[in-house]
């Protein structure tokens, strides 16, 4: 039996596998080829879908999605050659879109709807990108690291006489 | 019930019953919640000066708003409030609503209630541990004993403000003013 | 077509649009659950989070990595301890400290003394829901006696901000270990009563037998875990696959049910505080000696290497991750939780919540452990 | 003087047709002219000396009389009053219907049709009434087409059933007896057997219990009177209705007498007992298939059968209290469920729909409305100082005393049925939030609310001061040999003293203006709007936020597996049986429904059988 | 005999008023103690009132208002049916079957005002309680006819009166078959735990009462606390001899035997009270249907047996 890191290599083109820490695998994947990675770490036994999450790496103009992949070990099973598996792919910070991945795991819907909302990436077939959190309308999405809440909790928030009586 | 007790009864029963019959409709905003359960079980048991959860705001005359309130959670929170009967207190739990507390730099939170709704007493602290809950609510006691409890008062006399500043936080309100709003700044 | 689309997404006008919080009495937390209902039948659940989104990562990222740990335990009120332990690992994970062993145990001390706690909070929030205020009121009673040892340590009854990289922030005081003996003891005196008002009590399996059922197929498909999955039989449980702190060092079971209801849940969450009990006795018999902490860099100027990590431990309701990014400065770059109650309560509980009885909107909330402030964050 | 009635309805019905196209105006007026005529000639009668005239002799060789007593008195002016009432309602009500002349003409005809049968002195005269009354019926039912149709074709079937019944019944006495004249028939029917007497009861059961809805011949009355058109609705429910009544009380008590009917049989297995019992389950089973009907006039519909298993259970227990009860209660229930039959046809005329899930929040437009079907209700319910209370009070009364527990466990059972059909209709319709659809609801015309405000100030009244009513029915009573009662303006003597409405009245006056004045002298109230609402924080969902729907839900999830209608499976099943045997007719009579013919040959043969002298006993 | 019959017309509705609203506040410190807390005091409930009259709640509509009126009215009125101690002022007209139907006044004012509060927890709490009402109904009717059939009567008065001669129903047989039934739905009646289905604050905030502040919930208050004393009085006067005290001691004749047999009366009230609501805080809530089910089960099996039992003897 071949290890992970082996399986991806053999199986993807182009796709960059790193341990880097004990337990953990980075998995650095293509966007084209973002799906049929996941439908395969699935396929795999990574059913467990812990996180989506996006790092906003405003120098180099992209945004950078992380999957959090583990497998639902039982018994005496320890996760210490089941190394829980970091997938991430990049899109441009000029035009965020990707291709949602709830038809491979329905725990990404709420995730997504909140990078939808807090990054502005679109995830095109996700079955509602409705607001998640937020209230009110903000121009600029707030999770962006351009985005000064300082400066926006100024001009809003501190703005807004007392009531005097 | 001493006899000092009872001619205060007699001559204040509005002030009085309102004291001793603060029910309370609360918002689990946060950090404070935390502590309203111990305030109302066996520990400290609040039920003995009468203070006791309700279910809507109709029934209550206390609102607790215990934390920090993010942008969401105002809305609901006007709406509760207008749909108090009057004679109505407030009392606003931790650091967070007197001026944003921790989250003062947050673009989802406002940082001062009563710019919003009127608030008769702040009880501080992050978050304020049982003890200073009974702390806060004698002094709303001393306070409606002193007539300064008067927040509903204030909120009809300046409503024009209020909403205005409710209406430039959200655009829209979604329902139509509780008071007139012309005419009002000048009395 | 387009009607029924049309249909499909506003519901029919004969539904009845219901708001189950948030400021509602069966709703625990500020949450809000849109229920659209026919008779007193749930067809669809909504769940309408955000009203405690304070932008805790957003927050983070304004913030040294050690000012940052009073935001990171208020993000869940119940057990802030499973909160500091998660980021003070992602810390030592990526400035590669080192935490002694003594440390290690009172760690574990600590995080399954406000498991315990945690657990009797929801147990009172459980309670509440089915109307058995009685049994609330005890496990109310019960969690004040473990804050009161809380406050001892630490000198905070619910924030205590004890975990500390390195290890903690102070040793135990003298006699400390007697006098948590002694309360566990008070505890566990009462649970024959415990089990006989309320986890035998007819009426409870009537309530909670068969309601809100979730399989180990739908729960595995949504990002279940912790007490949702041990629910169904499944003995997934991250102190024992991915074994964190001294877990691996003591002997102590995974409690499970079989039949994925809310009685099973609640029954796993009792069996799990017992376990607690046990474990805390048995982390008390091999207490080791030495220091408790290991020294780190000065706070202010503290720069953490480049690097990323996710630590995963398991929290009173299951699952809690962080995805941890430095950058290299004194801030945190990007930091992320996953918190169990997030597909608890938006996944699982808008499939769980559909086709049952309006009356048990708050039972089936709070037997899967939704806790809101986790989920806004 | 009853000629003259008769002349009159049956002549205005005529005339009115061909004013009608002329113009509707008068014809209008002229309708309601007649009826208030018949009206007045009719109490003109009171308390009259019980008299018999004949009208046309020699019909078939057979003389037609017209007779009446303190009984039919009381049922004729009832029929003239509801007609009158539902008179003046249709003018709103049927204004631009295209054919509405014809519906005057037909409402007109089974109105005199029921005068007739009240009238008739003999049973050959109440035969021919009856005809004339149930086929203009089958047209009204049927009027509105569309789903009216197998309505009316069920009425039909039904009907010929009864009649067919009946016609055997009248012919078998005739060939018997010589005579059908009522007040013949009672001395050879005393000399009668058991036997005999049974299988004449039988038949002519069948015949009023067809009409009369009692539960296994029940079914065509719900789509009916769903589906009619509401004053119709109003008259099929509160008057043709209670023709089965009348003819049940009319050979019971009149032909057979007392002594007959209350000895046949002993025990529970009397006669008298296993109609009681018919009548406790024509009670309870309909009163819980209203609570699950979705359909406002379903409703009542449902709701009509399970009153007159009241009615026909205080006619059948066979205590002068139970008649007097029935009787009342057959004077009730035509007050309030005309009136909750034109309500709610004015709420589907406003609104086009009578889908209780559809409507909502009409007490803000129509407050009028909502009163007097408040009222209707109530009388429904039997709130005390209703009259549905006091009739309803004295039929328990005297099924508890006289040792009969279950009986009575049965009708107060049922009147909770009727308490959830009853508030479920007026919350439907009336409360709730008020959709967007219904904002431009506006009040009705002065001649729609006049009958129904009459009726509710009748209910009130005479619930108020039962006496009025009870001093009638106790000449009644008391002319068919019960002991009479202890009648007074407001009330009747019981064990424990008097039931006294005046008491009630007074106390609850008193206390009510006690608390509406401790209501009043504290704190003042502001009034909001609907939106103003509780919902947990967030605003009022357009709309959606009326409970309406399933009201019953957790109730239906363990009621409705029983309640299922087995009667009408019962029937389809046979309807499917008789049509696979009539196969060979069906294609002799091309186009029409075998099975209905397939009844009528049945009967037909079994009346010939009996003519040829066949006797089954 | 005048005077007494204006007595009792003054008297039975505040002692019923009175009454109620010490219940409730006695049910309040009570539930307190078996929660481990002190509790509030025992006057808690009237404290409440006072400030409910002060407070200036919205209002619906016109049927909002009259519909509680009407509610409060009917039931202070139906008080005056039933045997208060010796006082009975009107209850020698109707009697039982009367009481039966002036039950419905109560809750259905309070529904009709509800209705038009519009509010769709008004309108579940209604059909939950109406679906309630329906549950323990059947078994009350049961044994409401056995009752009347045991003692051949429609007047509560006669069944009091023969009860203090021959002894207390509840201990005589076959009485003791539908007054055991009683006990079983008398949480039901009471609408306590299991059976708070229709006010349920965790589920349907509080259903019918969602829209009531101040002196609506004031009213809507009284009415409660009196509709508890009337379902407790019913019991006692139907099954535990109303004023009569057990063994061969007699009340004195005048005055003061009418007092005391409002004392022992009241005293046998708060008995039945109190053992209701230990046993309320010891159960979690039922759903309806589980609670029309149980109720349609035992007790009204109960019922019937009592029922046939007694129209066999």
């Amino acid at each position: 039996m071949s290890s992970i890191e082996e399986k991806i290599t053999a199986n993807f083109d182009g796709i960059e596998v790193r341990k880097i820490e004990e337990g953990r695998i980075e998995v650095k994947t293509k966007k084209e080829a973002l799906l049929s990675t996941l439908n395969f770490l699935k396929d795999e036994g990574y059913g467990h879908l812990g996180l989506v999450s996006c790092v906003d790496r405003i120098e180099e103009g992209i945004f950078e999605l992380v999957y959090i992949l583990s497998r639902y070990l039982v018994g005496g099973e320890v996760a210490v050659d089941q190394a829980s598996l970091i997938v991430k792919t990049e899109v441009p910070r000029g035009n965020p879109t990707l291709v949602t991945s709830v038809k491979v795991f329905e725990t990404a819907e709420p995730y997504e709807r909140e990078l939808h909302e807090m990054f502005g990436i679109v995830f095109s077939g996700h079955p509602r990108l409705t607001p998640l959190f937020l209230e009110r309308d903000i121009d600029l999405p707030p999770m962006r690291k351009d985005f000064d809440t300082r400066k926006y909790v100024e001009e809003e928030f501190e703005s807004i006489p007392p009531v005097e009586d | 019930m001493d006899r000092r007790q009872l001619i205060k009864w007699l001559k204040e029963p509005l002030k009085m019953s309102n004291k001793y019959s603060l029910h309370v409709v609360y918002f689990c905003t946060g950090c404070g919640i935390i502590e309203i359960p111990p305030s109302i079980t066996a520990r400290w048991d609040a039920e003995r000066f009468g203070v006791k959860p309700v279910a809507t705001p109709r029934q209550a005359n206390l609102f607790l708003i215990t934390g920090y309130v993010s942008l969401k959670t105002l809305k609901p929170i006007i709406r509760t409030y207008e749909q108090m009967p009057a004679p109505k207190y407030t009392v606003a739990f931790g650091s967070c609503p007197i001026d944003g507390g921790m989250y003062w730099d947050s673009y989802n939170t406002i940082n001062h209630l009563d710019k919003y709704i009127p608030i008769d007493g702040y009880i501080a602290g992050c978050m304020p541990r049982p003890e200073a809950v009974f702390a806060g609510i004698t002094h709303l006691w001393t306070l409606i004993d002193e007539g300064k409890a008067d927040g509903y008062k204030k909120y009809r006399r300046n409503y024009s403000q209020y909403r205005s500043n409710q209406e430039r936080l959200y655009g829209e309100l979604g329902w139509p003013p509780r008071f007139e709003t012309e005419g009002l700044e000048n009395e | 077509m387009e009607i029924i689309s049309e249909k499909k997404k506003g519901g029919s006008s004969r539904e009845l649009e219901l708001y189950f919080g948030p400021q509602h009495l069966g709703m625990i937390g500020n949450f809000s659950i849109t229920l659209n209902v026919r008779g007193d039948r749930i067809v669809r659940a909504e769940a309408n989070p955000g009203y405690l989104h304070r932008g805790f990562e957003k927050l983070m990222e304004g913030r040294s990595w050690i000012q940052n740990f009073p935001l990171v335990c208020r993000v869940n009120v119940i057990e802030p301890g499973s909160m500091e332990m998660v980021y003070s690992t992602a810390v030592e994970n990526l400035a590669g400290v080192k935490v002694p062993p003594r440390g290690k145990y009172i760690r574990c001390i600590y995080l399954e003394l406000s498991r315990i706690a945690s657990h009797l909070f929801g147990l009172w929030a459980y309670s509440k829901t089915l109307g058995f205020e009685t049994v609330g009121g005890w496990a109310m009673y019960h969690r004040d006696l473990i804050l009161d040892l809380f406050e001892e340590l630490t000198g905070g009854r619910v924030y205590n901000i004890y975990i500390w990289p390195g290890g903690v922030r102070r040793d135990l005081p003298e006699g400390f270990e007697e006098r948590t003996k002694d309360v566990l003891h008070e505890i566990g005196e009462k649970v024959p009563d415990y089990n006989q008002t309320f986890f035998e009590n007819r009426l409870f399996h009537e309530r909670a037998r068969g309601v809100g059922v979730v399989s180990r197929e739908e729960a595995m498909n949504t990002g279940g875990t912790g007490q949702v999955l041990r629910a169904t039989g499944l003995e997934y449980d991250i102190r024992k696959v991915e074994p964190y702190g001294v877990y691996d060092e003591i002997d102590w079971d995974v409690p499970t049910r079989e039949d994925g209801d809310a009685y099973s849940r609640i029954m796993v969450v009792r069996d799990e505080m017992i376990e607690s009990v046990h474990a805390i006795f048995k982390l008390f018999d091999k207490l080791p000696g030495g220091p408790v902490y290991n020294k780190i860099p000065n706070p202010f100027k503290w720069n953490i290497p480049e690097g990323e990590t996710y630590v995963r431990l398991e929290s009173s309701r299951g699952e809690l991750g962080l995805y941890l990014a430095s950058d290299g400065g004194r801030k945190p770059y990007r930091a992320h939780f996953r918190t169990p109650s997030y597909p608890h309560g938006l996944t699982i509980l808008e499939k769980a919540l559909a086709g049952e009885s309006i009356s048990d909107t708050g039972n089936i909330m709070i037997s899967l452990y939704v806790t809101a402030p986790e989920i806004d964050r | 003087m009853l000629e003259a009635i008769l002349v009159v309805a049956f002549g205005g019905a005529l005339v009115s047709y061909f004013l009608g196209r002329w113009t509707s105006r008068i014809r209008d007026y002229f309708a309601l002219g007649v009826w208030i005529a018949i009206l007045g000639m009719t109490s003109y009668l009171h308390q009259i000396e019980p008299k018999i005239s004949t009208f046309y002799p020699g019909f078939l060789g057979y003389d037609l009389s017209l007779r009446i007593t303190s009984l039919s008195w009381l049922f004729a002016v009832t029929v003239a009053a509801v007609s009158v009432l539902v008179i003046i309602y249709s003018f709103r009500y049927i204004k631009g219907h295209e054919k509405r002349n014809l519906f005057y003409f037909l409402l007109l005809l089974v109105n005199g049709g029921m005068m007739g049968i009240t009238l008739s002195g003999d049973l050959l005269s109440f035969y021919i009434f009856w005809e004339i009354a149930s086929w203009s019926t089958f047209l009204l039912i049927s009027f509105n087409r569309g789903k009216a149709l197998p309505a009316g074709l069920r009425y039909v079937v039904m009907s010929v059933i009864g009649s067919a019944a009946m016609l055997v019944a009248t012919l078998s006495l005739y060939s018997s007896y010589g005579t059908l004249a009522l007040s013949d028939l009672s001395t050879h029917l005393a000399t009668a057997g058991g036997g005999y007497v049974i299988f004449i009861f039988l038949l002519f059961f069948v015949s009023f219990g067809v009409k009369n809805a009692i539960v296994p011949f029940h079914t065509w009355l719900p789509p009916a009177h769903s589906e009619a058109p509401a004053p119709f609705s109003a008259v099929l429910s509160g008057l043709l209705v209670k023709m089965g009544t009348y003819g049940l009380i009319l050979i019971f008590y009149l032909i057979a007498g007392m002594k007959i009917f209350l000895g046949l049989g002993t025990g529970i297995w009397s006669f008298h007992y296993i109609i009681s019992a018919l009548a406790g389950v024509t009670i309870v089973v309909p009163s819980f298939i209203a609570v699950l009907q979705d359909d406002a006039k379903k409703t009542l519909a449902w709701s009509t059968v399970g009153q007159a298993g009241y009615i026909v259970l205080g006619v059948s227990f066979g205590t002068g209290l139970a008649l007097a009860a029935g009787i009342f209660h057959f004077l009730n229930h035509a007050m309030f469920k005309s009136l909750l039959f034109m309500s709610i046809g004015t709420v589907e005329r406003k609104t086009s729909t009578r889908d209780l899930n559809e409507l909502g929040g009409l007490v803000k437009r129509t407050p009028v409305l909502f009163v007097v079907t408040l009222v209707g209700a109530a009388g429904l319910i039997g709130i005390p100082l209703t009259n549905g209370f006091f009739s309803k009070w004295m039929l328990y009364k005297t099924l508890i005393l006289e040792g009969n527990p279950f009986l009575a466990f049965a009708a107060l059972v049922g009147t909770w049925g009727t308490v959830l059909y009853s508030y479920r209709l007026i919350h439907n319709v009336f409360f709730g939030q008020l959709p967007e659809k219904y904002r431009d609801v506006t009040r009705t015309s002065f001649s729609t609310y006049l009958p129904m405000v009459i009726l509710s100030i009748a209910i009130v009244f005479f619930g108020v001061f039962p006496g009025f009513l009870l001093g009638e029915i106790n000449v009644v009573t008391t002319s068919l040999g019960f002991t009479p009662l202890d009648v007074q303006l407001w009330g009747i003597s019981s064990d424990s003293g008097t039931v006294n409405t005046l008491n009630i009245l007074a106390a609850l006056a008193v206390v009510g203006v006690m608390v509406w004045y401790l209501f009043r002298s504290s704190a003042e109230t502001t009034e909001v709007s609907q939106e103003d609402s509780y919902t947990a924080g967030a605003p009022v969902p357009q709309g959606r936020f009326t409970y309406t729907a399933d009201f019953y839900r957790p109730l239906e999830k363990i009621i409705r597996p029983y309640l299922k209608d087995r009667i009408e499976d019962f029937y389809g099943m046979l309807v499917g049986f008789v049509g696979v045997l009539s196969d060979t007719v069906r294609r002799i009579y091309t186009g029409y429904v075998g099975t209905y013919v397939a009844y009528i040959l049945a009967l037909l043969a079994a009346v010939l059988l009996v003519q040829l002298g066949w006797k089954p006993w | 005999m005048v005077g007494m019959k204006i007595a009792g017309i003054i008297f039975s509705p505040i002692i019923g008023v009175i009454t109620g609203l010490l219940l409730t506040g006695a049910a309040r410190k009570m539930v307190a103690r078996v929660e481990w807390r002190y509790g509030p005091p025992i006057l808690q409930p009237v404290i409440d009132l006072i400030k409910l009259f002060f407070q200036r709640p919205p209002s619906h509509g016109k049927t909002f208002d009259y519909g509680l009126i009407a509610s409060l009215a009917g039931s202070i009125v139906l008080v005056l049916f039933l045997p208060v101690g010796r006082l009975c002022p009107l209850s020698e007209g109707g009697g039982l079957l009367l009481i039966t139907y002036l039950i419905l006044i109560g809750p259905l004012g309070m529904a009709l005002s509800g209705g038009e509060g519009a509010n769709p927890y008004v309108s579940i709490g209604i059909s939950r309680k109406l679906i309630l009402s329906l549950g323990y109904e059947v078994t009350l009717l049961l044994i409401l006819l056995s009752v009347m059939s045991e003692y051949d009567t429609i007047s509560i008065f006669n069944v009091v009166r023969a009860q203090s001669e021959n002894g207390w129903s509840l201990f005589s047989w076959p009485l003791v078959i539908p007054g055991l039934a009683y006990l079983l739905i008398l949480p039901a009646i009471l609408g306590v735990k299991p059976f708070d289905v229709a006010s349920a604050p965790q589920e349907i905030s509080s259903g019918p009462h969602v829209e009531y502040g101040g002196k609506y919930l004031a009213l809507s208050k009284l009415e409660g606390g009196l509709s508890e004393f009337i379902g407790i009085a019913l019991f006692v006067n139907l099954f535990l001899g109303g004023w009569s005290i057990p063994g061969s001691l007699h009340l004195p004749a005048g005055v003061l035997g009418v007092f005391l047999g409002v004392l022992v009366f009241l005293a046998k009230v708060a008995f039945v009270f109190s053992l209701n609501v230990t046993v309320s805080a010891s159960f979690p809530r039922l759903r309806v249907e589980q609670a029309v089910k149980y109720l349609w089960s035992w007790p009204a099996f109960i019922g019937l047996v009592g029922l046939i039992i007694v129209s066999a003897l």
